[in-house]
């Protein structure tokens, strides 16, 4: 199966979480959509690592999963500071600081 | 096919070559736990202390490590000038940042433990940052830096604008890394290789898939574009500035900045340096947008820290210029301008610190006016900051300016140049607004608490290390502005570095 | 020597600001200032105008990466600038002393800092050096005019700053990049100094746009028609003594930039705009006489008569004959030693007339003061330039360049001449003359003020009778500085050239 | 010592005299000032006159010495000396400047004696004086031109000097700026020889004039035509004359030495000075002689229907000018330089006589107000008789002679100068009329009671409250000056006596041209002139004739004057009303100064309020500052308002700049 199907795949998976990041208004989804954004990475770097016949790719992606779970517990982490503080678990209500 | 993987014997590590970045990985280890003891002394002193003594102790060993040119871990991190000098940068921006943050808040309302061992954290990701070899190393330092900064924003939990800076920062950052990862993806696709040299030989020899690279290309630069907040992937810079507490500001302006255009001149002086006519207009024009946009922005803010937000997304331009036309001269004019930057950078925001203790007014402008009646010596430092940011002749940032457009018409990218002076006129108007309220204006009443006014105001203690501070650095602008040679020198070293392609 | 000369003035003051005794910072400054002054006298005293070489070069490596260099010297262009400079600022000190100022400490300091800074402008031979002190200067007179100045204060330092340093920005875009094509097209090791500059000049596509980029600074400064609109705010709320060194000197340096760089560096640039310089010169005297004789503030008059001598200035420099050039020179040193007691004057009669400059509120002042009443006509008349004063030698010879060379518009440039005469007799006595009015306190000059005011009759009336003593000095620095223009222009200046 | 000391010093009386003066103002008690400046002067007047003596003992071809003290410019082609030339031109006028102005200076002691501002008047009397000479003596056109302008201001300063007066002022800065634009004339004029000469010297000049010149070019024309309007504007000559009549406000001696005597005949010194270039320039002689004829008529008609005794004889003085002018411009220089004098005896001595009446008016100047002054005032009576006498060119008086001798050579010049011929008589017809009707008016007839008080109680009269005889404002009595006391020649010894030696220059300074017989001015001139091409020797008849219709003329003028203004009262009038406009025109001066108005003031006041009120506001401010900030914040509004606070926008901009870099890529690629 050509390269081509699996680059394509994750590029559809790309758009969609850039999609979700942009149409989202709850954190934990726009988190999510993060979570996808990078495995869709991940879904090209093993594609390459095979069509390329290396195993560098796939550590790469190992790597980038480990990274994700951090910024989501980084992201839950302020989300939950927020929550105990009252504050709308809304981004778009985030916008004390702008101009 | 992974059985048929061979394994790799085990890697080489160079610890000496990586002392500087040992130190700190440890400090910060040492710093949490003894953030952990009960006795107040030990929390409130000791922590900034040993914070000092271990950014100290990288500045050393970095010293240490002079001019041996040497790649630590078979190749993922190389120990060079540029990523000593760089490190020494980042210490200095360090320390510059706990001592700002000594008798801060930030530090009291998380653990003063886990505050400088984020801090210590961060500045790990960056020394690995400047001296990766490899995607994937550069992907590890980047996160590594900037994880401990989303966290580091939010510290100030009582302040709901704390939160929200931490939240959209790491949101947006996350969709840079994203972008980042998948564009370094693309570029693995595209050459097989994740070793910078490698991929550059492969470009160079223009054994690659064109479309592959240049996408990645185009998404690695948008994914390093937002970190060193280029317009228009520049928009949180404002809002996380402005939000964060002001010492982790300080440091994310100095540090991250300096962190982001190392990597930049590694990956696109480097790495990419074969797609040299490709992105060479594309930074260009961006660069000239980001001048414009951040300098029109900081125009008529009121709020000092979000002023300067703006300003150093302008200052990005500037200094992206020196990127672009991938010459040695403007990777050294790079490099100078980016110890100018940190020098005014630094004393601009030990005052708003300052200012924002003594009086009620918090970041607002109005909390310097009347300035140099009533603290000369603060006055005098920050009119030398905002001088030097606008390129006074007798301060740091004239002698870069200099070097900079100095460097650009050599390039023959003398419009660029008329851009930067175009923006440096229009930054008058806001730096010049600055000295305007130090020195023009008598001190407003003070404003009642509630109106954003911080806290600290009640505890209005005249703190010396913030003066101190600021009269080091703003020492500083004036002696480089005076004697640049020997700092002209160091950049040429350190561009040295890399510049073997060029 | 020179390095001296130009840092004296700001350690006195520096110093004055340290001592704790509260007028000594005034009296430091003073003396530095004075000190600067006996110097330059015994520069002009050593200096024999035989040889147009420099004088008392000083030359060291400042930044090496980029070619720049700490050099400094001093010739017939710069000497009697540079006399001026330090003489003026000596007497501005020393009338800024009688007032008691707030924040005396800083004021001097900035005081005697714009000194030194000009001072290096006009002895700096390298191109960088020059820019750096250009716009160094700028920033204690922001901080003068902005701290001390009058109500308006603030938004003419705005207007004030972002002018000049437009200028000087653009400027030091172009000095670099005349520098560094220089250095690419001759080859030559990247260099900043004067010398190297005028020996590889580039080819004149590319003068044509840094000299833009200069003149635009040049003009800014002076200031000349249309880019003169910083000048009304800044001059209505400057301190007068401030204003008076401001006036007389700084004006001078975007007039001395164009004799000591430009000309040199640039000559087919500066003979292809030639034309526009001069309408631009034109347009000056013209407008700025117009708009001088509808003021009601003495110091507007006083600031748009500026505009128009800078505009003769201007003529004179792009005449491209000897005549025009020595006459410019030596106008630049009339005029400041003119304008700065002019100011000065201004300061004593709105001092009388109940605070106010408005030659509307003031009137019957010359009663009881004949004196002042008597100093006041004499610098008017030097003002317009009557035969007799230095400043009509320097006119005179400006006119006659330009008459050799651009016949017409020295005619029409003399339309300036005669409204000079309105405008400064009108601002006389409409303050000296007729009714007293309602607010006029006449009161007879003091000893400090008069102190403050006499040298400058006295550099006027040696200038009116021996303005040998300059011209034999420039002579050679001035032919050299036009000489390739004039190589270009060769048929027309031949009239100029062959006086000799 | 030598001629040219003598003439340095002739220079450093007046000037040593005017800086005392100044430096000792406050000090000189009561008429000290005074006598100082006096005798300043006449110590200048004794070296004119050794001066003239060490001339005469050198040969008639060394009668042209100069002498130089130092270098003013010497550089770049441009030399131009502190230089004197001295030769029988320059000597003659020293002469004549330095004796008039000590007579006038001895009248002034007593005339100004309790004015405020007593001092201050003499010290700028004696820099009047010192300017006029340095004009005379100037070796080369710079120091001409020095003392040219010197005049200018020393003229603006003292008919300003009541300055309290707004009219006085007005008057002032007006004489002034009319005299710069003579200035300027003066300056390009020399620009156009320089051009060919390059020398300012006079003696180089007029060496090389011949050689460089063909005559009649464009160039020396030009030059002379612009030199003729530096000599029009201070000789006040029509068009630039309007500011003689209002410098009347003057004090009346100032009046007498600047406005009648000396400065005012600058320009014939100058084209007599400048003759060489003038033979060379035939159009600008004929403009020269034109103006001056014009000036002649014109003159004379306004002198008939002015009623300010003051003005009247300062229109005289220009219409006597106008000879002058006429004379050099043809080539009768020995006869213009002639006339000058005399008229600077009798039209001083006119002045004066004016002051003494205006002392006894207690101010007043208006002819309407005077009559009967003759038995008030018999001295001041027989002064100005005299004084009329010699104007209107009565045999044996000054006046005559010098008049008929200028008439004479244009007569025989022939040609269209005939014209001028008899327009100089007419003008001298003219001058007889308003002279006559002048001191009928002022003299004769009922004594008004001014008058009447000083016959019957022999005391002055002063009007109960000062007022501006110009506009009837009242004078700010604070000041002091104009001086509150009055003083006429019959109480005051030196008025007498000036006005005394005066009277007698008047009757007999004749003597020293009376043709074919003495005519020593001729010979005393003529080594100046010798290189005239143009001068003619006029035949005899003609000069009789002259005599005999110049004689004629002056008595019918008389007598007209006679019949109108004393015998029948009632003519007067009648003939005003016939010809009303005519009569209109010369009471609204020929309405020159509304012309100058509407051509020249009000274009450039409307030029300035123009550029101030709407250029400067509009282009420079708003187009230039405003434009360009207006720009700048739209920007910066623009980008502060991208800044939502939305992060969904923020990743949306990233997005889109990804895709607009990708896309760049692709199209690049």
């Amino acid at each position: 199966m050509s390269i081509a199907w699996y680059l394509a795949v994750s590029a559809l998976i790309f758009a969609i979480g850039a999609g979700g990041v942009l149409v989202r208004r709850n954190p934990l989804v726009v988190l999510l959509c993060l979570e996808l954004m990078l495995n869709a990475a991940n879904l090209a770097l093993v594609a390459f690592s095979r069509m390329w016949g290396n195993g560098a790719g796939q550590v790469f992606a190992l790597i980038v999963m480990v990274v994700a779970a951090c910024e989501v517990t980084v992201g839950l982490g302020v989300i939950v500071a927020m929550h105990r503080h009252r504050l709308p678990v809304d981004l778009d209500a985030m916008r004390e600081l702008q101009g | 096919m992974i059985a048929t993987l061979t394994h790799p014997p085990a890697p080489y590590v160079n610890f000496a070559a990586l002392s500087p970045f040992e130190a700190v990985i440890g400090g910060s280890v040492l710093v949490l736990l003894v953030g952990l003891l009960g006795s107040r002394f030990a929390r409130h002193q000791l922590v900034p202390a040993l914070t000092l003594l271990t950014l100290a102790a990288t500045a050393g060993l970095a010293l240490w490590q002079w001019n041996d040119h040497v790649s630590a871990i078979s190749g993922a991190l190389a120990i060079d000038d540029l990523s000593l000098v760089m490190t020494l940068i980042f210490a200095t921006a360090g320390a510059g940042a706990t001592v700002l943050s000594w008798r801060g808040r930030a530090p009291a309302e998380s653990a003063h433990g886990d505050y400088h061992a984020l801090l210590l954290g961060s500045i790990a990701g960056m020394v690995v940052l400047v001296s990766a070899q490899n995607v994937v190393t550069l992907f590890i330092g980047i996160e590594l830096l900037s994880i401990p900064l989303y966290v580091l924003c939010a510290t100030e939990m009582h302040r709901a604008a704390s939160l929200e800076s931490g939240l959209k920062y790491l949101i947006i950052g996350s969709v840079g890394s994203a972008t980042l990862v998948y564009g370094l993806a693309l570029i693995y696709g595209a050459t097989g290789a994740t070793d910078f040299q490698a991929i550059a030989t492969s470009v160079a020899h223009g054994q690659h898939s064109d479309t592959l690279l240049l996408g990645g290309v185009a998404l690695v630069l948008v994914g390093l574009a937002f970190k060193a907040s280029i317009a228009p992937f520049h928009q949180w810079t404002p809002d996380v500035y402005e939000g964060a507490p002001t010492p982790v500001t300080a440091f994310m302006a100095v540090a991250t900045k300096a962190a982001a255009f190392g990597v930049l001149l590694r990956v696109f002086d480097v790495m990419l340096i074969g797609e040299k006519v490709n992105w060479r207009p594309v930074l260009a024009l961006l660069a000239a947008i980001t001048i414009i946009v951040g300098n029109v922005g900081a125009l008529s803010q009121s709020s000092l820290k979000r002023m300067l937000a703006y300003s150093s997304v302008a200052q990005a331009g500037y200094i992206l210029g020196g990127v672009a036309i991938a010459t040695r001269l403007g990777v050294r004019a790079t490099l100078f301008y980016l110890f100018v930057y940190l020098t005014a950078n630094l004393a601009a925001f030990a005052v708003i610190v300052a200012r924002e203790r003594e009086t009620t007014h918090g970041d607002d402008i109005d909390a310097v006016a009347g300035l140099g009646a009533e603290r000369p010596w603060l006055a005098w430092s920050l009119t030398i900051a905002m001088l030097s940011l606008a390129g006074v002749p007798a301060t740091a940032g004239f002698i870069g300016k200099v070097f900079l457009i100095d460097a650009l018409v050599g390039a023959g990218y003398t419009w660029l140049a008329i851009v930067i002076v175009v923006g440096s006129i229009i930054s008058l108007g806001y730096y010049l607004r600055v000295v305007g309220a130090v020195w023009m204006r008598e001190a407003p009443l003070a404003a009642p608490l509630i109106a954003g006014g911080s806290p600290e105001a009640d505890s209005a203690g005249r703190h010396f290390e913030l003066t101190a501070v600021a009269l080091a650095f703003a020492a500083a602008t004036i002696v480089v502005g005076i004697i640049p040679q020997p700092l002209l020198d160091l950049a040429g070293r350190a561009a040295g570095a890399i510049t073997g392609a060029l | 020597m020179l390095s001296i000369l130009i840092w004296l003035p700001v350690a006195a003051a520096a110093l004055g600001a340290l001592i704790p005794h509260r007028r000594g910072a005034g009296l430091l400054a003073l003396a530095g200032s004075l000190a600067a002054f006996g110097l330059a006298i015994s520069l002009i005293a050593g200096y024999s105008g035989h040889s147009g070489q420099l004088a008392d070069v000083t030359n060291i490596v400042w930044i090496r990466s980029l070619g720049i260099h700490y050099s400094l010297g001093v010739d017939g262009l710069s000497l009697f600038l540079v006399a001026m400079t330090t003489f003026s600022f000596a007497l501005a000190l020393l009338a800024a002393n009688i007032r008691t100022w707030a924040r005396p400490r800083v004021f001097y300091f900035l005081f005697a800092l714009a000194e030194s800074a000009v001072l290096g402008a006009f002895l700096a031979q390298d191109l960088a050096l020059f820019v750096a002190f250009f716009d160094l200067m700028l920033i204690p007179f922001y901080l003068l005019l902005g701290v001390w100045g009058g109500p308006g204060r603030v938004a003419a330092t705005m207007k004030l700053v972002i002018y000049t340093f437009a200028g000087s920005l653009l400027m030091l875009a172009g000095a670099i990049a005349l520098a560094v094509l220089t250095h690419q097209h001759s080859g030559q090791p990247l260099s900043f100094e004067f010398s190297a500059l005028r020996a590889a000049p580039l080819p004149g596509g590319t003068q044509d746009w840094i000299f833009l980029l200069f003149a635009a600074a040049f003009l800014v400064k002076m200031p000349a028609f249309p880019l003169h609109g910083w000048m009304p705010d800044a001059y209505r709320e400057m301190p007068v003594e401030v204003l008076a060194t401001f006036s007389g000197v700084l004006s001078k340096v975007g007039a001395y930039g164009f004799l000591r760089i430009v000309l040199p560096t640039m000559p087919a640039a500066s003979v292809h705009f030639q034309t526009l310089m001069l309408l631009v010169g034109l347009a000056s005297v013209l407008y700025g006489s117009v708009m001088a004789f509808t003021q009601t503030n003495a110091r507007l008059i006083a600031g748009y008569s500026s505009v128009a001598q800078l505009g003769f200035i201007t003529l004179g420099i792009f005449a491209f004959a000897q005549a025009g050039a020595q006459g410019a020179v030596l106008q630049m040193v009339n005029h400041g030693i003119v304008v700065a007691p002019l100011f000065l004057i201004i300061g004593l009669l709105a001092a009388r007339a109940g605070g106010s400059a408005d030659i509307r509120e003031m009137g019957g002042i010359a009663m009881r003061a004949p004196v002042l009443a008597t100093v006041f006509l004499i610098v008017a008349f030097a003002t317009l330039a009557m035969p007799g004063s230095g400043n009509f030698i320097g006119e005179f010879l400006i006119l006659l360049g330009l008459f050799q060379t651009k016949m017409v518009i020295s005619i029409i440039a003399f339309a300036g001449v005669v409204a000079a005469s309105v405008y400064a007799l009108r601002m006389f006595i409409r303050a000296m003359h007729n009714r007293e009015g309602s607010q006029v306190h006449s009161r007879e000059l003091r000893w400090p003020e008069a102190l403050a005011i006499a040298p400058f009759l006295a550099a006027i009336g040696l200038f009116a009778f021996y303005p040998q003593i300059q011209l034999q000095r420039s002579e050679r620095a001035v032919v050299a500085a036009i000489s390739q223009e004039q190589a270009l222009t060769a048929p027309a200046a031949t009239a100029g050239g062959a006086d000799r | 010592m030598s001629a040219t000391t003598a003439a340095w010093l002739v220079l450093a009386a007046p000037l040593a005299g005017t800086v005392l003066l100044a430096a000792l103002f406050k000090a000189l008690p009561g008429r000290s000032a005074g006598w100082i400046g006096t005798a300043a002067v006449a110590l200048s007047f004794l070296f004119a006159l050794v001066a003239l003596v060490k001339l005469q003992q050198a040969s008639p071809a060394h009668r042209e010495l100069t002498s130089t003290l130092w270098s003013i410019t010497r550089s770049v082609g441009v030399n131009a000396n502190a230089s004197v030339l001295v030769d029988p031109l320059s000597v003659l006028m020293i002469c004549v400047v330095a004796g008039v102005s000590m007579l006038i200076h001895l009248y002034s002691v007593s005339y100004l004696s309790g004015d405020r501002g007593y001092s201050r008047f003499f010290a700028y009397l004696n820099f009047f004086v010192f300017s006029m000479l340095l004009l005379v003596l100037a070796g080369n056109f710079l120091l001409l031109i020095v003392g040219w302008a010197f005049v200018g201001a020393a003229s603006y300063m003292l008919i300003s000097f009541w300055y309290r007066r707004t009219t006085a002022t007005r008057a002032g800065i007006k004489a002034f700026v009319i005299n710069v634009v003579g200035d300027v004339g003066l300056v390009l004029g020399t620009f156009f020889i320089f051009r060919h000469t390059h020398t300012l010297d006079f003696v180089a000049t007029f060496h090389l004039a011949p050689k460089v010149f063909a005559s009649g070019s464009g160039d020396v024309t030009a030059g002379c035509v612009l030199l003729l309007v530096g000599a029009f504007a201070k000789s006040a000559q029509i068009p630039f004359h309007t500011w003689l009549p209002d410098a009347m406000e003057g004090p009346t001696p100032v009046s007498a030495l600047i406005h009648a005597a000396t400065m005012v005949t600058a320009g014939v010194y100058l084209i007599a000075r400048m003759h060489p270039l003038f033979q060379l320039a035939p159009a600008a002689q004929d403009v020269g002689a034109i103006v001056g004829v014009t000036t002649l008529l014109i003159a004379g008609t306004i002198g008939l229907a002015a009623t300010d005794i003051k003005r009247v004889i300062a229109y005289s003085t220009m219409s006597q000018i106008g000879y002058m002018i006429m004379a050099v411009s043809v080539g009768a220089y020995a006869a213009g330089l002639f006339h000058l004098m005399t008229h600077a005896f009798f039209k001083a001595l006119l002045f004066m006589a004016a002051g003494s009446a205006i002392g006894a008016m207690g101010g007043e100047q208006s002819l309407d107000r005077m009559s009967g002054l003759r038995r008030a005032l018999p001295f001041t009576f027989v002064c100005f008789l005299v004084g009329g006498l010699a104007l209107s060119g009565i045999p044996p008086f000054s006046g005559f002679f010098s008049k008929d001798d200028i008439l004479a050579q244009i007569g025989s010049h022939g040609g269209w100068y005939w014209g001028l011929y008899v327009a100089g008589y007419v003008g001298a017809l003219l001058t007889a009329l308003y002279t006559f009707r002048m001191i009928f008016r002022a003299f004769l007839g009922e004594p008004c009671t001014p008058a009447r008080e000083l016959i019957d109680h022999g005391h002055l009269f002063h009007p109960a409250q000062p007022t501006n005889p110009a506009n009837g404002e009242i004078e700010d009595s604070d000041v002091g000056f104009p001086g509150p006391d009055h003083v006429i020649a019959e109480r005051a010894l030196p008025m007498r006596l000036a006005m005394g030696l005066l009277a007698l220059l008047a009757i007999g300074g004749g003597v020293v041209g009376i043709p074919k017989t003495t005519s020593w001015l001729d010979r005393f001139l003529a080594p100046t002139f010798a290189d005239s091409t143009i001068h003619l020797y006029p035949s005899n008849h003609l000069i009789y004739l002259g005599l005999a219709v110049g004689t004629a003329v002056g008595l019918l003028g008389i007598l007209i004057a006679w019949l109108v203004w004393v015998a029948r009262p009632a003519i007067a009038p009648a003939v005003a009303r016939g010809l009303r406009p005519l009569a209109s025109l010369f009471e609204h001066k020929w309405y020159f100064d509304e012309l100058i108005d509407a051509l020249v003031v009000a274009p450039s006041a409307w030029l300035g309020r123009f550029a101030s009120n709407t250029f400067e506001r509009l282009f420079v401010n708003a187009t230039l500052i405003g434009g360009t900030t207006a720009i700048v914040r739209a920007g910066s509004a623009t980008v502060r308002s991208a800044e939502s606070g939305f992060v969904r926008y923020y990743v949306g901009f990233i997005l889109v700049g990804l895709a607009a870099i990708g896309l760049y890529f692709l199209l690049a690629s």
